[in-house]
């Protein structure tokens, strides 16, 4: 059984189809790639899981149906959505936002450990436990909305557009933080622009145009396919 | 614009008949309209009044043999409502007597009205002189429907006030003196005359002198400022909603100084509940003694009518100022044109009035005559004077301690007292 | 649809085609100019208009009377909605528009001159109600949303507790009650508050039906866009706080020869705004003729149907009053004449 | 003398540099891509020469006007439209009126003012959406609403069109025909700038692109140019000795 | 003039900080559902009359004042709930409706008030009775003064603890700062407005009583702390606890202080053109932050 499986979702704004239709699954410990343009659907497909957007079809997770969870309890089952706003507290510092991403935990013992993991995974944030979220950058931040989502300790993460606005030195981090989690089993859901960023991690990935599927494949398929290297990767 | 509308009045106006109510029914019914707000306890207790001074016309054949209606209608104590309910009852009710208005600015807002319509007008509430004296000294043919018949005036309450000031300095020595009051119209007597007039008996000055804003509820800076003064009394005019705080603050702060003066919510029956007892020794000038001093020998058989009649109907529990003067209005009018022999105030306002002017009449709240056109405060309530010269009309009481309970007693003037005047005990 | 609006529709259907001759005579004159009719929407609006028109005819005194109050809290309502209602700016301090006016009116007679004619006192006092409305709205438009509507509201506060600290020129608590009335005659006064009103209905129709009606109501949709369309938002917006700012002091105007005095608590007070904004909401908003609808539904409700013919006291018509505003809210949030409006058009037969 | 010339633009929020000392000049009739990855300040930079922000340095020029300190309506007064990238119609308005407004004056006492019901359809023509005028803008497929923002910008008559992301969210097939449309545009004498974060669909559109990353012009120059640059690749694939 | 001073630092120290109480709950329901609640001072009316039908000893229960107390707040907290759950929850996703609702709420009341208790004000039996003269100060204190200053830092200080160090309580603040991350991290955020609602009301409550025993109790009592609400919470900033606490100290300063000069004529107005100044120079007042629900 996958991990997480998607059968024909469709999303709706008005008239407008965003979601055409998008069937896909998720095996355990694996890292699935969802590229594609601005605008594709990538986002909206993330929301629709999280429950964030109203949708038709069906979502499973762990074969329950997440049309009748709310959000919040998606969380506590352990899929955690890391948006590409990162929705941090802004105001908070870096140890409180990481304390409401366990805020509905009630193992003390495994919170402190988890603390202690994010800490280890990401230095710069255990340099700067006391500063206030808003004052730090863009990548930290990125690192920081990480933190907090591995703080809801997480059987799967979907990370939509991780490395947007930041730095080539900064997404070497985040690269690194991703290889160590999904070593040490983590599933992750990652929507990217970043095509050659998707595809150095993903093992199996999904092309997005217009809200549907165009392309499906393993990392090595796509990085063979034509279109896709000239489109997405900007190589000749 | 406004001359298309002044054209289109023109026409109209002649048409005025069509106005369902204006052209009317008028039978044989003496009809009263009472104002007064009578969602609040001096309204609700005026009204009371004058329905049994319409009982007790009834009783005895009605007037000039015609049967009386009172219709009684809420003000809310606002000029606009007031505009609205005295229209009603003129135009369209037919009223041959209004009687009543407790808040000036509603007073004020219907009085120009009324001088139109030409239907008496009984003043029973606002102790504004302005109000009466300044629209008669203008023109007093428009406005001669109209009267006071109680309370006296506040420039008359104003020397009243200084000859118990003097009273008190009499008694207890007191001499330093302070003056707060609302900044209100009925009032400015007591802002403008009563400083001078308490200074003018020997060795009384005032120290402190305050008006307070009537949206004001906190009062430690005035009582401080008072106690600063070394007043040995403040005379406090009060009528907005917070006396109570203010009793409450001077009460259980126990400032050294007597509290004096007048306090329209302080003449509630019930306001030794609302205060939980902080009333304690204040008083208040109040036409009608409150109704515990016999005043004349209609006084105590009115107030047990009311006692009688509404003891089951919720507070006032007494009928209050207004409503002895509500109570007075009505039967004064009503044996006025008994002498006029007329209530047809269409066609024979000036008998009335001249009646009105010639009638000498005992009301529960004192004896009761009024002022000629050309007199200081024409077609206002007289004063009545002691021997002594004092004005005896606006009698002082004060709460005191009855058991646990509080009681009113009446502690001035001396004729009338039902009780001494008793000093705060922490003095 | 179930059959019986079916063949409700039918019956509507048909009476609407034997009145749309006369619409499209209407549509013909002036759709251009205030909108297009269907034979039902005229009946109404004619038919309203002709019983607004013969109301001393017919009508009691209470109930003239209450149309007469009624008349002059509609050019409040619609004078409020062509700056709130159409721009999405909720201000809560109208009252103090209509107060100035009043208030300029109340001074001047009490304070310069009881003898001044009403030919400078009314242009001044209209005049006065313009410089307090851009005085409110030029640094309060700044803001946006609810920060726009707690700085109205806080200009109402200032200028009620203004009221007492300048007793000596403004009467305090107690006001100015020597304004001359423009008449006692219940009839004439009627036509005096009317006919001005029918003006300012008409113009502000014309109004908010035009070019900038359009830019108004775009400026509350979005008013980035209305800058992007190369228009000048901040422009606009002032000017409909200035074309309210008018009719408001006429209104004011109206009120204080209706009444014969100002106050604070009949003309400044927080409430008077919320029951123009009461009357507009649930008339319609941003409607113009839904305000004005409002504003007759809710004072005839209050000081005729309520006091004269239920005899209800003052407490309870008041609790009747909000809490049917209150039920507006909730459940008919687009407006009872609006949703009538719409009703009539469903109805309709042919096109409107 | 160029149409539009932006100089030593530099735009601070707080701490953050958003865009950093950027200069580049845009010649009538061209049609010039200014493209980098998501993130990268481009749309600060159309926000800038729209005025939405105030540059904190720097100075635009256009037609030979500054228009630095202009408001966003003097601005598009000047000429200049943008279409941004999210597409906002107003709601309650069909088509017609949403393209209605951008053609209206600029005055408070113009009560009638405004284009033709001809004009309008003639604006809706030149996107294809004539058809569609008196329907409401949330009953329009995607690329119709996209096409409605055009229209709108193109009621302004604009001198020079700034296009955020036109082809985000479309097929093959509806970039082609819409980059089409943008080459019509420039036969009718309008000067374009397109964002949009690659190349792809923009190499044979665009006579010119300006590379941003991070704030800073990276570099600019023709399609091919641009793309072979080893700065550009660096810049897009985040460490370029990957692939 | 020292002992002025002094008056004015004792004094405005007490009524400050039951001016905080009643920011603080208008602030939070603010932050949290971005909804401006103008029912706000309402609920403060609803516990002062609470308050004076549980303890008149004209009433029919007269129950002892500090019983009556901790009742009067417990049914204002829950007053507060059902107006969030009865009324805002169906309408909170329109801002202006949701603005108008609360207003009419609050005049609703007051008439249902009035038909219910009248429309005199009323005096509360203070909570505890008695006052002392402070000598080098030159003025008074009332007991039940100190008790409101002491019980309001005592709330102020348990909701402190609440949302600083427990997980529930940060809950509340970080809904405020983001909604969206909120809901990324769990939270169910009917439970966190209901909380809020509860919490201000109760934070109304204590209020109430106070502001009703101090000052008055009257049907018309909501208008004056609903715009100190609205002036504390916009000069401190809204959406900030620390902003309005901060905010009150500087409000409840000014007004004593102008009491005390310039005399009470002019009280209010001075808050409200600082307020008006504050709006126009600082519109996100002094702790203000860019907000979430706009």
């Amino acid at each position: 059984m996958a991990h997480l499986e998607l059968q024909d979702v469709h999303v709706r704004y008005g008239k407008a189809h965003a979601l055409k239709g998008i069937s896909l699954s998720v095996e355990k410990g694996e890292i699935y790639g969802v590229i594609g343009p601005n605008g594709a659907g990538k986002t909206t497909m993330l929301n629709a899981i999280a429950g964030f957007v109203d949708y038709d079809g069906t979502v499973t997770y762990d074969g329950t149906d997440l049309a009748a969870v709310s959000s919040q309890q998606i969380v506590r089952d352990g899929l955690v959505y890391c948006t590409e706003d990162r929705d941090l507290f802004p105001f908070f510092s870096v140890h409180e936002n990481l304390l409401m991403g366990a805020q509905f935990r009630d193992d003390r013992d495994g919170v402190a450990d988890d603390l202690e993991m994010v800490y280890e995974l990401f230095p710069r944030l255990d340099e700067r436990r006391e500063q206030e979220a808003e004052t730090m950058s863009g990548g930290e931040q990125q690192m920081l909305a990480i933190g907090r989502a591995l703080m809801s300790d997480p059987d799967m993460l979907m990370l939509d557009e991780p490395t947007i606005g930041l730095a080539p030195v900064i997404i070497q981090d985040i690269s690194a933080a991703i290889e160590r989690l999904q070593n040490e089993g983590l599933t992750i859901l990652l929507a990217e622009q970043n095509s050659t960023f998707a595809l150095r991690h993903a093992e199996r990935l999904s092309l997005i145009e217009t809200g549907e599927i165009e392309l499906e494949g393993t990392s090595d398929e796509f990085h063979d396919n034509e279109y896709v290297r000239e489109a997405y990767v900007g190589v000749h | 614009m406004f001359l298309g509308a002044t054209g289109a009045a023109a026409v109209t106006t002649s048409l005025a008949g069509c106005l369902g109510g204006i052209s009317g029914d008028d039978d044989d019914v003496f009809r009263i309209g009472h104002l007064g707000p009578t969602e609040m306890e001096m309204g609700r207790g005026a009204a009371r009044s004058a329905e049994l001074a319409v009982d007790e016309l009834n009783d005895n054949g009605g007037v000039l043999g015609r049967d009386v209606e009172l219709l009684s209608e809420d003000t809310g104590g606002e000029p606009t409502e007031g505009e609205r309910v005295a229209e009603n009852l003129v135009q369209q009710d037919n009223v041959d007597l209004l009687v009543g208005t407790f808040v000036s600015e509603v007073t004020q807002g219907i009085i120009d009205f009324v001088a139109e319509v030409d239907v008496p007008f009984l003043i029973t509430g606002s102790a504004d002189p302005d109000t009466i004296t300044q629209n008669h000294g203008e023109d007093y043919d428009h406005y001669k429907n109209i009267f006071r018949t109680g309370p006296i005036n506040s420039d008359l309450q104003a020397e009243g006030m200084a000859d118990y000031a003097a009273h008190l300095n009499d008694e207890y020595g007191w001499d330093n003196f302070s003056i707060l009051a609302d900044d209100a119209a009925w009032t400015t007597s007591f802002r403008d005359i009563l400083p001078e007039q308490i200074e003018a008996t020997e060795g009384l000055s005032v120290v402190h002198e305050d008006r307070m804003s009537v949206e004001t509820d906190n009062f430690t800076s005035f009582l401080d400022d008072a106690d600063d003064a070394d007043a040995d009394v403040v005379f406090r005019f009060i009528a907005h909603g917070g006396a109570a705080g203010f009793t409450s603050t001077w009460a259980q702060n126990e400032y050294p100084f007597a509290l004096e003066g007048v306090s329209v919510p302080g003449m509630s029956p019930e306001f030794w509940d609302a205060t939980e007892g902080a009333c304690l020794y204040e008083t208040t000038s109040q036409s009608g003694a409150g109704g515990v001093a016999p005043l004349t020998d209609r006084t105590m058989d009115f107030v047990d009518a009311y006692e009688a009649e509404f003891e089951d109907e919720g507070p006032p529990s007494k009928p209050m100022y207004m409503g002895f003067n509500s109570y007075d209005a009505v039967l004064f009018y009503a044996e006025a044109a008994a002498n006029a022999d007329t209530v047809d105030y269409e066609s024979d306002l000036d008998a009335i009035i001249d009646a009105m002017l010639d009638l000498e009449f005992t009301g529960a709240a004192g004896e009761m005559s009024l002022y000629g056109p050309d007199e200081e405060y024409p077609h206002d309530v007289r004063e009545t004077r002691t021997a002594d010269g004092v004005i005896s009309n606006f009698p002082v009481t004060q709460w005191q301690e009855d058991g646990d309970d509080g009681v009113v007693e009446c502690v001035y003037p001396r004729e009338d007292a039902t009780a001494d005047h008793v000093e705060p005990e922490w003095l | 649809m179930s059959s019986a609006t079916d063949r409700l529709s039918t019956v509507t259907g048909r009476l609407d085609q034997s009145l749309q001759p006369l619409a499209d005579g209407f549509n013909r004159l002036v759709g251009d100019y205030v909108g297009e009719l269907n034979g039902l929407q005229f009946a109404l609006v004619f038919g309203s208009l002709a019983a607004v028109l013969t109301a001393p005819f017919w009508g009691t005194f209470g109930l003239v009377r209450a149309m007469t109050v009624a008349a002059i809290w509609a050019i409040f309502a619609m004078s409020w909605d062509i700056q709130s209602g159409y721009t999405g700016y909720i201000s809560f301090g109208h009252s103090v528009l209509s107060g100035a006016a009043a208030y300029t009116t109340a001074m001047l007679v009490h304070n310069v001159d009881p003898e001044l004619s009403m030919a400078i006192t009314i242009p001044v006092s209209i005049l006065a109600a313009l410089v307090v409305g851009l005085l409110i709205a030029l640094p309060s438009l700044r803001l946006s949303g609810p920060y726009f509507s707690l700085i109205t509201f806080v200009a109402v506060l200032i200028f009620y507790r203004l009221i007492p600290s300048f007793s000596a020129y403004t009467g305090g608590e107690t006001g100015i009650q020597s304004v001359e009335v423009f008449t006692y005659d219940p009839i004439a006064r009627y036509y005096y508050m009317i006919v001005p009103m029918l003006v300012i209905a008409v113009v502000l129709t014309v109004i908010a039906r035009s070019n900038i009606g359009l830019i108004l109501v775009s400026i509350r949709e979005n008013e980035a866009a209305v800058n992007a369309a190369g228009i000048d938002a901040t422009k606009f917006k002032i000017f409909s706080f200035a074309l309210s700012s008018i009719p408001m002091g006429i209104g004011g105007v109206l009120l204080v020869h209706f009444t014969g005095g100002v106050d604070p608590t009949t003309f400044i007070v927080v409430d008077r705004s919320i029951e123009m904004i009461a009357m507009a909401v649930l008339g319609g908003m941003s409607s113009i003729l839904g305000p004005l609808g409002g504003a007759f539904f809710l004072i005839v409700l209050r000081d005729y149907i309520l006091t004269d013919l239920a005899g209800l006291s003052s407490p309870a018509r008041w609790t009747i009053f909000w809490g049917l505003v209150l039920a507006v809210l909730v459940f008919v949030r687009e407006g009872l004449f609006r949703k009538l409006w719409h009703t009539l058009e469903r109805y309709g037969g042919g096109q409107p | 003398m160029s149409l539009l010339e932006i100089d030593g633009v530099t735009k601070r929020f707080g701490g953050l540099v958003a865009v950093n000392d950027v200069s580049f000049e845009i010649d009538r009739g061209e049609i010039v891509g200014l493209i980098g990855p998501n993130g990268s300040g481009k749309s600060t930079v159309f926000n800038c020469i729209m005025s939405i922000y105030d540059v904190t340095d720097g100075s635009i020029t256009f037609d030979g006007t500054d228009i630095t300190d202009h408001r966003t309506h003097e601005v598009v007064n000047s000429g200049l439209s943008r279409v941004s990238q999210e597409s906002n119609p107003i709601e309650s308005m069909p088509v017609a009126g949403n393209i209605q407004l951008f053609t209206l004056p600029n005055s408070v006492t113009s009560l009638r003012g405004g284009a033709s019901d001809e004009e309008i359809y003639e604006y809706a023509a030149r996107v294809d959406i004539e058809d569609k005028l008196r329907e409401m803008p949330d009953e329009l497929p995607h690329a119709d609403v996209r096409r409605l923002e055009i229209a709108k910008a193109l009621a302004t008559e604009p001198d020079l069109l700034l296009l955020d992301e036109p082809f985000a969210g479309m097929n093959q097939a509806e970039i082609t025909e819409l980059a089409a449309t943008f080459e019509r545009f420039r036969e009718e004498g309008i000067t374009i700038v397109i964002v949009d974060h690659n190349m792809g669909g923009l190499m044979n559109l665009v006579d010119r692109a300006i590379v941003i990353n991070n704030g800073d012009k990276l570099m600019e120059g023709t399609p091919t140019q641009v793309t072979e640059d080893p700065r550009v690749q660096k810049a897009y694939l985040g460490t370029a000795e990957e692939t | 003039m020292i002992s002025q001073l002094l008056s004015i630092l004792v004094l405005g120290a007490m009524i400050s900080a039951v001016y905080a109480l009643i920011a603080i709950g208008f602030t939070m329901i603010f932050g949290v559902g971005g909804v401006l609640n103008l029912a706000h001072g309402a609920l403060i009316m609803i516990g002062a009359f609470a308050y004076l039908g549980l303890t008149s000893s004209a009433g029919a229960l007269s129950l002892p004042p500090v019983v009556g107390f901790v009742l009067a707040v417990a049914i204002t907290a829950g007053a507060s709930y059902v107006l969030y759950a009865g009324l805002v929850t169906y309408i909170e996703d329109n801002i202006v409706i949701t603005f108008l609702a609360t207003v009419v709420v609050a005049l609703l009341l007051t008439e249902l008030i009035i038909i219910q208790f009248g429309a005199e004000p009323s005096q509360l039996i203070p909570v505890v009775p008695g006052s002392i003269y402070l000598e080098a100060v030159g003025t008074r204190i009332r007991y039940v003064e100190l008790v409101a200053f002491i019980v309001s830092w005592i709330a102020i200080g348990l909701l402190w603890y609440y949302v600083t160090k427990t997980d529930e309580g940060r809950s509340i603040l970080a809904t405020s700062m983001s909604t969206r991350g909120a809901e990324l991290t769990g939270v169910d955020l009917g439970t966190v407005k209901s909380r809020t609602w509860l919490i201000a009301g109760a934070f109304a409550g204590i209020a109430g009583v106070f502001i009703g025993t101090l000052q008055s109790t009257t049907p018309e009592m909501w208008l004056n702390p609903l715009a100190l609400a609205f002036i504390i919470v916009v000069i401190g900033g809204i959406g900030s606890i620390k902003g309005s606490v901060v905010a009150a100290y500087l409000i409840g300063y000014l007004e004593t202080a102008s009491i005390e000069i310039l005399g009470p004529s002019f009280q209010g107005v001075l808050s409200l053109i600082v307020l008006a100044a504050v709006l126009l120079v600082l519109p996100h007042g002094l702790y203000g932050r860019e907000l979430v629900h706009e």
